[in-house]
């Protein structure tokens, strides 16, 4: 006969599937595209990266001391390290040092801590501090580049690097160039139309992502082949991403069917600025996005429409960032009216 | 027509009158604990501006300026919005006894929402017809509503947040309702013609 | 100046005479708030709260004088209908994680002198004159004015102990 | 609705959108020969086994009693009746630890098993199915049958109520969905015509057509042998499905076999149905056929703590010990034990405890079964409870309102419909006890309204006492009044007198 230890609720197994394990297959689905951006744009994108990773850790570490759960376990889940990994993915690849350090301020003290850390923010993290600087700072904001490849005749050399990045050298005006939706939008204030705009870009295959954009941008196809990746793995389910790019698709479609000069085509909003990473690695982020099937394609639903309208008629050039924080704030509301009906009732249960 | 939606669009999100004019901002954070409070103080919010906006309209048209006494705009326009607010408080209290328990001691903060005599006064100076004056009080208290209604969700999740204690309560809150501000700036520039 | 002072005299007197009139029409009787308070509370006049009864609980409720965890018998539940009924928010954690208690009549020290049995407000003790007394634990509040009232000491209380059916998992992280 | 174990195997997973698939550690216990636990020294038999009132003894200590015999009868409506295990003497009637996470004690009653093992007089009728339905309960029920899943409710108030509400399909539940157990599946392969002739006596009792017997595809020996047996009876349809945890859940069940619902506020005959386990109807065989009342089961004893894991038929009332030390004793410290499944199975408090009529299993898991004993981390709302859920709720919210001490929230959003089954603490990555917070608030929701309820009945208490100082005062009153009326009565007729005596005086006076 022995007394048994303390009784453990049922149940008594487990999955094994854990919070560090789902971060970092979302990571491992990241690396292609991130790799593909790094050989696009050199030195200067991969020192960007790193100091915008290595401030959010360093951010992530002091926060977590200070709230006094200071354990390796709570850093090393991963989600600081991934927060900044998306952030640096939608930066200009030549933007200065202290874009990154001021957007993992942004992402892991206001966004995240400020709210009691993983899982407590009701806003997506990388993008808050997305959007914190491009309202905060416009201008390196919309710095864009074009590929000049690691070791290629004409692209900087990594001392030249570390001048972009940390002494605020001003990038060479040979490299500066623009992103396929901000030049339509630069155009059409100069009375260009969406047509002629696109072709005095020469746009040549943008899918294949030899153009101007961020890490995220350029990258797209690893991107849609590492969201498929996630979905393969069932860390994400269809739902978001799916309804994501048909809210950005439909209306384009339609728009562009309708006036082709006043608006672009569906194919150019899937594969221009952040539409695949948005999609699949930022409006599909957990802890953000709602809990039920339904509420989560009126979420990606809702995140592609908004980004579209923003995109086409307000100010900026990229709406995603915009969009995904609009629906963020929808969230709760969308969680609260898309309730499934419980078993053997006959309506969903009534509102708490 | 399409002038008509545009400037309901346009005063409902573009130029939203808490999250970019930062007016009513009392109901905003006091208001929006609970989704349902927020929804009936929205609908009674929209129902007072709305009214207001006609009622001041007519005040300013049909009395202040004929008699040139522009001077008394602030006054009349507090007066004639006070009298609003009783009458409705009346007219709900009486109808409608559980939306007067949920809304309760608000109501009469609706009264004291600047952005009720804000959107009057800012009907004068955009020298709007009726219609426009009309259309601008709604749109605006659309926009109230909406944004009321969103913080409240976001406010009934952060109940059950481990917010840390420093940032816990009205500070969190004020966090919460810049980030809503700073996605709002999206829209900002939007330009539907 | 004329202008201004009789438009404004009439504007107000207008504005307030229609306030007076729908005064009259949508006049609503006051609730009976404190009986519906009264219903709630456990009614067994223990005084544990400070205030004369139950219905002195509920007239200091009403006027805002007391906090919904005025009733220590009442526990968590009472607490709960109490800030529901009045719409505000309760602070439980004032109340603590109170056990339930019950009183228990230790026969060496009692003399049977039936103290207790008049205190008691809910009639859970039995006996008669010189006579042990028991306490019956299905009406025991744990009220604890039997305590007062022994003159032996005779009279404690003690938490009611968990059995199979009223045994609970206790709150996860809070062992 | 569809009744998805009526279409295609292929189809079945695909359509059913809930639970989990934990790895089922059945085999190679499943495959094993079933061994009877040699008697140990003594037998714990609690009167209370079942859901219910607890049962009346009707021995005293230092009776002899013989195998079979009723040692406590049933002692309400809802209450069922305990047999001795085995011959031998009651020596002691007392209380012992529970099978219970408490471990607190409840009263049983001490068997000395003689070693005869001596059955008592059976007189089983020899045609049951000539006999009126309800005497088939009334066997049962001197049987002392109980679901044997788990659940314990008295089988014959379950048939009775069958009988009553005209219930058109019998399902029997031998899902046998948690991990690690294969007892109903070894009862299935090893006597399927005492388990069908169970399920057709069943039948009888309530007066329903059709029997569904709904078995995991995860047991293709027990639904061949289910098959064979049934082949005369076409009443008696196997339907295989698809081993998903918690298959086995009544309410999942009737689902996936019938397209059915049970209503949130009702039983399972209100959806036209009734669910017996395999087990329970091999019992009510044994109770009908044989005369024998519920005295032994077949208990898993398993998990990487035991050293020869197998399936054993035990008597009731042997400790958890005996059938441990019987399987070679525990290899290592186990990291818990637990009575029943690991999805849902009850941690013990003590391996004292005795078996009962609802143990399927006894497992001694190691920590590496268990999976880390990790401290829950905060909640990602990645939603896979949500999608595990059989009962279509939202742990995550549900918990999150009960962590922040809002049980009431959580209750609004479907506490009560919770079924217990474990699947979103088992997917939950960040190691949230949900199911433990669950329990913990439907305890405290219980609780709430134990103390309303009774400060209800102290309020009556109060305002009888209140009216009996009342009464005790205006009867004081009255006794005074009368007193004193008396008093002015007696004063009045004595003035009265002595004014007679003055106006007889004046009169006199008068006259004079």
């Amino acid at each position: 006969m022995s007394t048994l230890p303390h009784p453990n609720h049922a149940p008594h197994a487990h999955s094994g599937v854990k919070v560090s394990r789902i971060m970092a297959t979302v990571m491992l689905a990241l690396t292609p595209a991130t790799l593909f951006g790094f050989t696009l744009f050199g030195w200067p994108s991969i020192l960007l990266w790193l100091v915008t990773v290595g401030a959010c850790l360093v951010l992530e570490v002091a926060c977590l001391r200070l709230a006094g759960r200071g354990g390796p376990k709570t850093l090393w889940d991963g989600s600081a390290l991934l927060a900044g990994w998306l952030l640096a993915m939608t930066l200009p690849p030549f933007a200065p040092w202290w874009i990154g350090v001021l957007g993992a301020v942004a992402t892991i003290v206001v966004a995240k801590h400020a709210y009691g850390g993983l899982g407590q923010n009701p806003f997506n993290p990388a993008m808050v501090g997305r959007v914190a600087l491009l309202i905060s700072f416009p201008l390196p904001m919309t710095t864009w580049v074009q590929p000049a490849p690691l070791f290629a005749a004409g692209s900087p050399s990594l001392i030249d690097s570390l001048h972009i990045i940390f002494s605020g050298t001003a990038v060479p005006d040979a490299l500066t160039s623009a992103t396929l939706l901000g030049h339509v939008k630069t155009e059409a204030t100069r009375g260009v139309d969406a047509l002629h705009a696109v072709m005095s870009l020469g746009a040549d295959g943008s899918g294949l992502g030899w153009h101007a954009g961020s890490l995220g941008e350029t990258g797209s196809l690893l991107v849609l082949a590492g969201g498929l990746f996630l979905l393969a793995r069932r860390i994400i389910t269809w739902h978001i991403p799916t309804s994501l790019l048909a809210g950005l698709a439909l209306p384009a479609a339609i728009g562009h069917a309708v006036a082709p000069e006043l608006y672009l085509s569906a194919g150019a909003h899937l594969t221009a600025g952040a539409a695949m990473l948005g999609a699949f690695f930022i409006a599909t982020d957990l802890v953000t996005s709602p809990a039920t099937s339904a509420g989560r394609l009126i979420f990606g639903f809702g995140c592609g429409l908004l980004t579209w309208v923003i995109r086409t008629f307000a100010g900026f050039p990229e709406g995603l960032a915009f969009a995904v924080l609009l629906m963020n704030a929808g969230v709760p509301l969308i969680d609260r009216y898309t309730r499934p009906r419980i078993y053997g009732h006959g309506q969903p249960a009534k509102a708490g | 027509m399409t002038e008509y939606l545009l400037l309901l669009m346009s005063t409902a999100v573009v130029n939203n009158v808490i999250l970019v004019k930062f007016l009513g901002l009392c109901p905003f954070l006091g208001v929006s604990k609970k989704i349902d409070a927020a929804i009936g103080m929205g609908l009674a919010t929209t129902f007072v501006l709305t009214l207001a906006s006609v009622a001041t309209w007519m005040l300013d048209h049909w009395l202040l300026v004929p008699l040139d006494l522009g001077y008394l705009r602030i006054v009349g326009f507090i007066v004639v919005i006070a009298a609003a607010v009783q009458f409705v408080e009346m007219a709900i209290k009486k109808s409608s006894p559980q939306l007067y328990q949920v809304l309760g001691i608000y109501l009469p903060l609706i009264t004291t929402n600047c952005a009720v005599l804000g959107v009057a006064l800012l009907n004068v100076q955009n020298g709007a017809d009726f219609l426009h004056a009309t259309l601008y009080g709604f749109g605006s208290a659309t926009g109230f509503t909406l944004v009321l209604i969103l913080f409240a969700g976001i406010r009934e999740r952060l109940a059950l947040a481990a917010v840390p204690k420093a940032f816990a309560g009205a500070p969190i809150s004020l966090i919460t309702a810049g980030l809503l501000s700073l996605a709002f700036m999206g829209f900002s520039g939007l330009n539907l013609t | 100046m004329l202008a201004a002072v009789t438009s404004l005299t009439v504007l107000g007197a207008a504005l307030g005479l229609g306030l007076g009139i729908a005064a009259r029409r949508f006049h609503v009787e006051p609730e009976e708030i404190v009986a519906e308070l009264e219903a709630l509370l456990p009614g067994s006049q223990c005084g544990q709260c400070g205030f004369p009864g139950c219905a002195g609980a509920a007239q200091a409720l009403a006027d805002g004088k007391a906090p919904v965890t005025l009733c220590p018998p009442g526990g968590k539940s009472v607490a709960q209908a109490l800030a529901e009924k009045l719409g505000v928010s309760a602070d439980l954690s004032a109340l603590g994680e109170s056990v339930p208690m019950f009183a228990t009549v230790r026969e060496e020290l009692c003399i049977g002198c039936t103290k207790c049995f008049k205190a008691c407000p809910t009639d859970a003790i039995h006996g008669a004159v010189k006579q042990i007394h028991a306490v019956l634990k299905e009406a025991c509040t744990g009220c604890a004015k039997c305590v007062d009232s022994c003159p032996t000491e005779a009279v404690g209380l003690v938490p009611v102990p968990a059995t199979l059916t009223t045994w609970t998992w206790h709150k996860p992280g809070h062992a | 609705m569809l009744a998805v174990a009526t279409l295609p195997a292929w189809l079945q997973r695909s359509l059913i959108r809930w639970g989990v698939h934990p790895d089922d550690h059945k085999r190679p216990v499943a495959d094993l020969p079933v061994e009877r636990l040699p008697l140990p020294a003594r037998l714990f038999l609690p009167l209370q086994q079942h859901v219910g009132a607890p049962a009346r003894p009707v021995v005293k200590i230092g009776d002899p009693v013989l195998k079979g015999q009723l040692l406590a009868e049933s002692a309400a409506n809802i209450s069922a009746p305990v047999h001795a295990s085995t011959s031998g003497r009651i020596v002691d009637i007392t209380t012992y630890p529970a099978p219970h996470p408490s471990g607190l004690e409840q009263p049983v009653m001490v068997l000395e098993p003689d070693g005869e093992d001596r059955w008592i007089d059976t007189s089983p009728p020899t045609d049951p199915f000539s006999l009126p339905p309800a005497e088939i309960g009334r066997i049962v029920s001197a049987a002392g049958v109980v679901g044997m899943g788990g659940a314990t409710f008295p089988s014959a108030v379950k048939l009775a109520l069958g009988l009553r509400v005209q219930v058109e399909i019998l399902i029997v539940n031998g899902g046998e969905c948690e991990p690690y157990l294969s007892c109903d599946d070894r009862l299935m392969r090893d006597d399927a015509e005492g388990v069908v002739d169970g399920i057709r006596l069943a039948l009888h009792a309530i007066g329903a057509q059709e029997a569904r017997v709904g078995i995991e595809n995860n047991k293709p020996e027990a639904i061949a042998a289910m098959q064979q047996a049934a082949a005369p009876f076409p009443e008696v349809r196997i339907m295989p499905v698809p081993a998903q945890y918690p298959m086995g859940s009544d309410k999942q069940l009737i689902q996936v076999l019938t397209g059915r619902e049970v209503p949130f506020d009702g039983r399972a005959a209100d959806a036209g149905v009734l669910v017996h386990n395999v087990g329970t109807c091999h019992a009510i065989h044994q109770a009908v056929r044989l005369g024998r009342p519920l005295v032994e089961r077949l208990v898993t004893v398993s998990g990487g703590a035991v050293e020869r894991p197998r399936n054993l038929v035990a008597p009731i009332g042997a400790t958890a010990q005996d059938l441990f030390d019987y399987c070679g004793g525990l290899a290592s410290a186990p990291a818990r034990v637990i009575m029943g499944g690991p999805m849902m199975g009850n941690p013990l408090a003590t391996t004292a405890s005795p078996v009962i009529k609802g143990t399927s299993g006894l497992l001694a898991l190691t920590q590496e079964e268990v999976g880390e004993d990790d401290r829950a981390g905060p909640c990602i709302r990645c939603a896979s409870c949500v999608s595990a859920c059989p009962m279509n709720l939202l742990p995550l919210e549900m918990a999150a309102h009960i962590r922040s001490d809002d049980p009431d929230g959580a209750f609004h959003l479907g506490l009560n419909d919770c079924i217990g089954c474990g699947c979103c603490s088992y997917v939950c990555p960040s190691a949230i006890p949900l199911s433990h917070y669950f329990s913990y608030a439907k305890g405290a929701l219980a609780a709430n309204e134990r103390s309303k309820l009774k400060s209800e009945s102290i309020k009556k208490l109060t305002a009888a006492r209140l009216e009996r100082q009342e009464r005790e005062a205006r009867e004081k009153a009255e006794a005074a009044a009368r007193r004193k009326a008396e008093r002015e009565a007696a004063k009045a007729r004595a003035a009265a007198q002595a004014n007679a005596v003055t106006t007889k005086a004046a009169t006199v006076d008068a006259n004079a």
